[in-house]
């Protein structure tokens, strides 16, 4: 309790004394991590970087020869990775169709395009862009069947349907279960409550492999389809309960205010209590999202060529199959860059709103 | 839908049970066209519980509540006639926090009676000016102090130009400067006629306007009789003794 | 009609049926067509094969399982395996969620720093990958022959940990670790059931030990029971052949499957166990604090318990999502029931039967596991909050 | 006539056959363009050419392991050639039907050369690498068995997952099937240090699977089979099919390819199905040597694929 | 450990820093055994901070704090012996929300005492009824009103059986009608000749039992004299004012 240097002694040597060496056990644990760190990054630089072959153009040979990475196979195998078994000549659709998802993306992280109608038209629009462009069959494009969309056009596509589809239902799972008649909210908690219990990987096998057993021809659809169906089913359940649990966080007074004023249920809803809801539920809802995004990656059981299956068709040839965690790396480059800029702009968000909200 | 003659607010044989707690027995209660009336009481006695019965915030188990001559039943339609007839101004403001002062006023007209946005705003800006804070018309609730938003809550309730008013201790959450701001515009709307039901202590808000006052206990209606009366003349013990502690200090 | 729909009660006793009647109708379609698309394509659907033998092995079981054995006691030695994980995996991860959650709040700033470190580089790399990276460490560790030994009975190679054991069947250890889990389910029941909070604290401490006496009692009762006929009580692994021999084995694989999802779920457990820390109010601290509670006292008697309150459904959430995780067992070949059920689908072919197998099993494990934590969140939850503050 | 799986097919104006969800070495992978090779997916391209007569109708459907034989009840492919053997309860109890071996594949067993393990039985103790979810489980389970020793199976569900298990020595062995095996050694650091054994735990000839009920169907992939050993046979392939066609050395090479008239029409094909197969696909000998034998990078011995004038197991039926 | 002559609270050129702000300057104050004392000032003031020096739960910098005959320095003993023998009372009430108002009670006696359960339990069943509310026994705190939480509070102080106790503006969260059975079980305890350092702006309570009042502003001790004088007198400038917004309205 002795009279501490209050004042003074700012500034980044001071600071670093202060955290890191202010004791010696305190330094003693400094070192060491630090040396640890240290090692780390060498390593990694050394095999990613120093020690590495970039160029296809020597052959796999070159690459048994080096010791570090062998980013030749993903010079040699790139188109494959990112457009799977999309036709070659057509590889600029699928390249076109990805920007517009990222140009979508991007537009409406934009403030200013935060209300019903520009969000809806951007991302509606986009979709349809995005989809026929992959699809075809207008102006003259060739018709490519969704069998052979791949890559990361197809986890893309994989990722933004699911949450198109899944948001609305997920939006409508909540309303249900908060609802004050017993036996609806009590069936849709039933429901949401198995759906999560069940790993992703049975619900998609299902959908994908076991509804055409169950419904009638013409409704089973394509694959692809009911595969994004069940995946969104999975995100919707998870999805209600993050927005009812935003909806929980609105006083209630909210709700009876707009009843006294004579606002309707539907208007109530859309007007006073989901955006409120959705502003509590933000920083859930991204990391919901980032966790979908990751799990797009499973679908590689039931058969499609998103970007882990191409990836593992990439290192799957005669020549390149030591090259496997290269290949991996790179996969794991691409989902880390959007995984990390989603979750980054949920945390700007979050200092955005905190901002408004003093 | 009303005729000038009939009264505005007619309870009778009202009961009302939460699960099996019985919050209100037996109210009968009539109010008529520009009544205004203060109800107090002790805590947890049923005050909130009985005007909120009236705009059908609290669905009662038995009885008829008649509002403005349009039955509180079963029927949907009736319950949305009463509540564009009937506002309410809350203790806690419940402003809309994602809307401008001036979008919460035009919101409920906008929606519910279908009026163009021009319509409602310049209605709204005028109830606005009315509390006397026109110029916040663009601000965010979270941005006023209570007795702004409070005002702003009133403002809110009178842009639906509702015929009866209700109030639920609207000034006990306001720190006291703010407080006689508030009554002053309660004064002045009663004095411009409005028929109001208001729970509140302001035991000076209750003598300078109120036609009548009704005190609770325990989900009954004790007394209710006009101020000076009630005030002078307290006949019930549990008013006298409520009345010597809300004054004592 | 326009009236029936504005009858407030009318209208939400159709709404209900509409709503509960669709859904039942539905499923109740699907089935239905589902059996007859399946009948006209002359697929044999039932669960008959359920009693055929199924030919080959798992790798690893709790109970006595050879490739003789029917499928259905395939099926259980899977949901065996996943509980067994499960169970390892939840506790392991709550202790390290613990540990790493109680740094994420302390004082100390490079402890924070630690806890922080810890939690953003479990939590953000795709479980798969850990799992892979752990089963590759455990793997490294030298051939039997060459096993790290210690004493001469616990053996560390590449094949997993070797330790001595009890010669008894699979049954009995797995019911008598369960009679042991039991009598400590038990005492925390004890500890925390309202029925017992008025007790003396010497006498709820004695009896605390006594039910401990008579759980490890009972336990080494039914081992004793279920020993292995003609052999010594103990066995010790030696090596013979290619591998060791005797003894308890803890595989690679079970050892790198609880390992990641104990490090992974850990990172996780660490946020909610950080976030029901932070619940509790300054206040109460400080209150316990003045009246002289020590600072054990603090944490044990006001600081714990209210944050066990604000975490436990969160918890519940992250428990279920850990179960589910135990399907990556497939990934690194451990004999999980996600991975028994995906194997019995190939070679039986029977997809649609195993599938509901599958999802009721899921259903069944995760619905019982909410059920339990629950039903003890109930238990605590405090109480009389939310009409007056 | 044509069956209602042809009728189908021809209707839809493409063939959907299986492919693999991601590589399986040497039957099914995927170039730099994103084009399908491999040994199966030939052999789909080769009933696909019989019945349009052009390369681009066949649609591979890239679906897993646990996912054939769903697909095929359910109609999402026509055929599944995916190094799938003819077994009992698929034939009796799934309801599928097979067409003639195309491939003899054998389950073999590598181990370690420094081990010194000389055949299976030497493995007592060990722990054997196994792909998961398949039927080498349930054969190195009754090999074992049957010559009295005790291993520890470790399943994996990827190949690559399998391989690098076993070459970072936590398996002593791998078993697999043949030709996987020999790919992973050809492939490995040091192909010396690995020893296949000599026991084959079992033997599984692979067969193209259809759904019961349209023998016809069933009639128009074993014909297109026996072309390719036909054309193999008579010396007929991909450069000089043409030549063969105008030229035909036998009355029977003659009518195969469609110079005479009669080998279509009963299988609801065209006359030159034959032709159009050879010239676009390659005879069999072609189709092995290009995806898994000499000219490949893994190349793998012929062995018991032979034709069985070379000593194989490989005969055409006779076009009569 | 103690001798009634001597001073329950000595407080010697005590400062107390958050980071770099100053929160108390040089204070000086001593509390004779039996002596109540009422602290105000304005918020922000410091008063809070000073009586959370005297139990510690605040560190000061320098100078030296003793209570009742105990030094608090950096020997951890001290600060246990210290919090043992004074109670103190929120302004949040923080009772233990997963406890029974009984076991808030009995808590501290059992454990810190070690007292059996039944001794601990039949003496706060006592001071349960001094504050009145012994049938809440069985109760959890979030089911009580706030007047009854503040009262199991002082009675959660007083099972350690304090020789001193603080108040933080024990009465500043409640209810009007709440604050006057507070300060009913306040002054019974003032008159039982506890040693008491009350933060409060219940100005009726100081004149009626306070021997001394001590005004604080940006912590420092400004005046501090008896009621009357304090009152009836007040000597600088800032006082005055400070008075003058308190008593207004
Ligand atoms: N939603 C509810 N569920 C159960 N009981 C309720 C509910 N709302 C109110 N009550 C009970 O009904 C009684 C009357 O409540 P009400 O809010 O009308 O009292 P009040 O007179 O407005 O009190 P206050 O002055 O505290 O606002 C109280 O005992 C209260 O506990
Ligand atoms: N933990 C803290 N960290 C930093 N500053 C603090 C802290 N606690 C209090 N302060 C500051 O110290 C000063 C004195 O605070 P204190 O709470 O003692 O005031 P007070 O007189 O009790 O005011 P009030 O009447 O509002 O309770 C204030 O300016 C406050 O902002
Ligand atoms: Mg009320
Ligand atoms: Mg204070």
């Amino acid at each position: 309790m002795a009279m501490t240097d209050q004042m003074g002694r700012t500034g980044m040597l001071a600071v670093l004394r202060e955290r890191y060496f202010s004791s010696p056990g305190n330094t003693i644990l400094s070192i060491i991590c630090f040396a640890i760190l240290a090692l780390i990054v060498w390593t990694v630089l050394d095999w990613a970087i120093f020690s590495a072959v970039f160029s296809a153009a020597k052959g796999p040979g070159a690459c048994k020869a080096a010791d570090g990475a062998c980013w030749a196979v993903i010079d040699a195998r790139w188109q494959l990775i990112l457009f799977g078994l999309y036709p070659h000549e057509e590889h600029w659709r699928s390249g076109l169709a990805c920007l517009v998802v990222v140009v979508m993306t991007v537009l409406s992280c934009i403030p200013y395009f935060w209300n019903g109608r520009s969000i809806s038209i951007i991302w509606i629009g986009g979709f349809l862009t995005f989809y026929f462009l992959m699809k075809g069959g207008i102006f003259g494009m060739t018709v490519v069947d969704e069998q052979r969309w791949g890559g990361l056009s197809l986890t893309v596509f994989i990722f933004v349907s699911t949450v198109l589809v899944g948001m609305p239902l997920s939006i409508l799972l909540a309303l249900l279960r908060r609802s004050d008649l017993p036996w609806i909210s009590g069936l849709t908690g039933i429901i949401i409550d198995s759906v999560r219990s069940l790993p992703l990987l049975t619900i998609l096998f299902a959908f994908a492999v076991v509804l055409p057993f169950v419904l009638p021809d013409w409704a089973s659809g394509d694959k692809l389809y009911r595969a994004i169906l069940g995946s969104a089913l999975f995100f919707a359940a998870y999805q209600a309960e993050i927005i009812r649990g935003g909806m929980q966080g609105v006083p209630t007074g909210q709700e009876e205010a707009a009843k006294s004023l004579g606002v309707r249920y539907f208007h109530r809803i859309q007007r006073i209590l989901l955006p409120q809801a959705f502003k509590n539920a933000l920083p859930a809802t991204i990391n919901q999202f980032v966790i979908t995004f990751k799990e797009t990656s499973l679908f590689i059981i039931i058969g499609f060529f998103e970007i882990l299956a191409s990836g593992n068709a990439a290192y799957g040839t005669g020549n390149w199959t030591f090259a496997f965690v290269e290949v991996y790396a790179f996969i794991a480059l691409i989902y880390f860059a959007f995984v990390f800029s989603l979750s980054r702009y949920g945390a700007f968000l979050e200092r955005r709103m905190d901002v408004g909200d003093q | 839908m009303t005729q000038t003659s009939e009264p505005a607010i007619t309870i009778r044989g009202m009961n009302k049970f939460y699960g099996t707690f019985h919050a209100l027995k037996d109210i009968d209660l009539t109010v008529e066209q520009g009544e205004r009336i203060v109800i107090c009481g002790p805590s947890g006695s049923g005050k909130s519980t009985l005007i909120r019965c009236v705009n059908h915030l609290e669905a009662h188990q038995s009885g008829n509540i008649t509002v403005l001559g349009t039955a509180l039943d079963n029927n949907i339609a009736h319950i949305d006639e009463v509540r564009r007839e009937v506002g309410m101004v809350f203790q806690h403001f419940n402003l809309f926090p994602h809307m401008t002062v001036l979008e919460n006023c035009a919101l409920a007209p906008m929606l519910v009676r279908k009026w163009p946005r021009a319509k409602a705003e310049e209605l709204a800006m005028q109830y606005l000016e009315k509390v006397k804070i026109p110029d916040q018309a663009e601000k965010f609730p979270g941005q006023l102090s209570g007795g702004q938003q409070q005002r702003v809550a009133i403002a809110r309730s009178l842009s639906m130009q509702p015929k009866v008013l209700l109030f639920d201790e609207p000034t006990s959450a306001l720190d006291p400067e703010m407080i006689s701001e508030v009554l002053d515009v309660m004064v002045s709307l009663a004095n411009e006629g409005m028929t109001m039901l208001c729970v509140t202590h302001e035991m000076g808000f209750a003598r300078q306007v109120a036609d009548r006052v009704i005190f609770m206990d325990q989900g009954e209606i004790i007394e209710q009789n006009p101020p000076e009366e009630f005030f002078g003349n307290p006949q019930s013990e549990r008013t006298q003794k409520f009345l010597s502690q809300i004054l004592g200090h | 009609m326009l009236t029936v729909w504005n009858n407030i009660k009318l209208r939400n006793a159709l709404l209900q049926i509409f709503y509960v009647g669709g859904f039942v109708a539905l499923v109740a379609t699907l089935i239905v067509m589902g059996r007859t698309n399946l009948q006209e394509q002359g697929i044999i659907s039932g669960f008959d094969f359920l009693w055929k033998s199924t030919g080959w092995d798992v790798s690893f079981s709790l109970i006595e399982f050879t490739s003789r054995d029917p499928y259905w006691l395939v099926l259980v030695v899977g949901i065996l395996n996943t509980l067994f994980l499960g169970i390892i995996g939840l506790v392991l991860a709550t202790v390290i969620g613990v540990v790493i959650g109680m740094a994420r709040t302390s004082e100390n700033d490079l402890a924070r720093l630690l806890g922080a470190i810890y939690v953003e580089v479990f939590r953000n790399i795709p479980l798969i990958v850990q799992v892979f990276f752990w089963y590759a460490v455990v793997t490294r560790f030298p051939g039997p022959r060459q096993a790290i030994n210690l004493a001469d009975s616990v053996f560390l190679s590449s094949r997993g940990l070797y330790a001595p054991g009890l010669n008894i069947t699979g049954l009995s250890a797995f019911l008598g670790i369960l009679a042991f889990l039991a009598g400590l389910g038990v005492i925390v029941w004890i500890s925390a059931a309202q029925r017992f909070r008025r007790m003396e604290p010497a006498h709820k401490a004695r009896l605390r030990w006594l039910i401990l006496l008579g759980a490890i009692i009972a336990t080494g009762v039914i081992f004793w029971a279920g020993r292995l006929p003609d052999t010594a009580l103990v066995s010790m692994p030696a090596l013979k052949g290619l591998n060791f021999r005797g003894g308890i084995r803890i595989s690679t694989e079970l050892s790198a499957m609880a390992i990641s999802i104990a490090i992974y779920g850990g990172a996780y457990i660490a946020e909610i166990v950080r976030g029901g820390f932070k619940s509790v109010g300054r206040g109460q601290i400080e209150a316990a604090q003045s009246v002289g509670l020590t600072n054990w006292q603090v944490f044990s008697r006001v600081r714990f318990p209210l944050a066990l309150r604000a975490m436990l459904p969160i918890l519940t959430n992250q428990y279920v999502w850990l179960i589910k995780a135990t399907t990556m067992g497939i990934a690194i070949g451990f004999a999980d029931f996600f991975m028994v059920v995906s194997t019995a689908i190939n070679q039986s072919g029977q997809t649609l039967e195993l599938l509901g197998i599958l999802m009721g099993g899921f259903l069944l494990i995760n619905f019982s596991l909410a059920a339990v934590l629950n039903r003890i969140n109930r238990a605590i939850a405090l109480k009389g909050d939310g009409l007056r503050s | 006539d044509a069956g209602p799986t042809l009728k189908e097919v021809q209707e839809r104006g493409s063939l959907n056959c299986t492919g693999h969800n991601g590589s399986w070495l040497g039957f099914a992978e995927v170039d730099d363009q994103g084009n399908w090779t491999g040994l199966d997916v030939d052999l789909c391209r080769a009933v696909s050419v019989a019945i349009f007569g052009d390369l681009d109708s066949l649609n591979i459907v890239p679906v897993s392991w646990a996912q054939r034989w769903p697909s095929l009840q359910s109609g999402d492919v026509d055929l599944v050639i995916k190094a799938s053997g003819g077994t009992f309860s698929r034939d009796t109890e799934l309801g599928l039907q097979f067409s003639r071996p195309y491939y003899l594949g054998t389950t073999v067993v590598m181990t370690h050369k420094d081990l010194g393990v000389e055949d299976f039985a030497g493995l007592d103790g060990g722990s054997v690498c196994i792909p998961a979810g398949t039927t080498i489980e349930r054969q190195v389970a009754a090999y074992a068995d049957r010559v009295g020793i005790e291993v520890e199976s470790v399943t994996f569900e990827k190949t690559e997952e399998l391989r690098e298990a076993y070459f970072s020595k936590r398996c002593d062995a791998y078993a697999q099937w043949g030709p996987t095996v020999g790919i992973a050694r050809s492939v490995s650091d040091n192909p010396e240090g690995h020893v296949i054994l000599d026991d084959v735990l079992a033997l599984e000839p692979e067969v193209a699977i259809m759904r019961q009920g349209d023998d016809q169907w069933v009639d128009v992939v074993n014909w297109v089979f026996s072309a390719l050993w036909f054309a193999e046979q008579e010396g007929v392939n991909s450069d000089n099919v043409d030549e063969m066609k105008a030229n035909p050395p036998t009355a029977e090479v003659g009518k195969v390819l469609g110079a005479t008239p009669g080998v279509g029409g009963p299988l609801g094909l065209s006359d030159d199905w034959a032709y159009n197969v050879i010239k676009h696909v390659g005879n069999y000998g072609e189709i092995f040597g290009r995806n898994i034998g000499e000219q490949s990078d893994y190349g793998m011995p012929r062995g018991l694929n032979k034709l069985w004038n070379d000593g194989g197991i490989h005969y055409p039926m006779v076009f009569d």
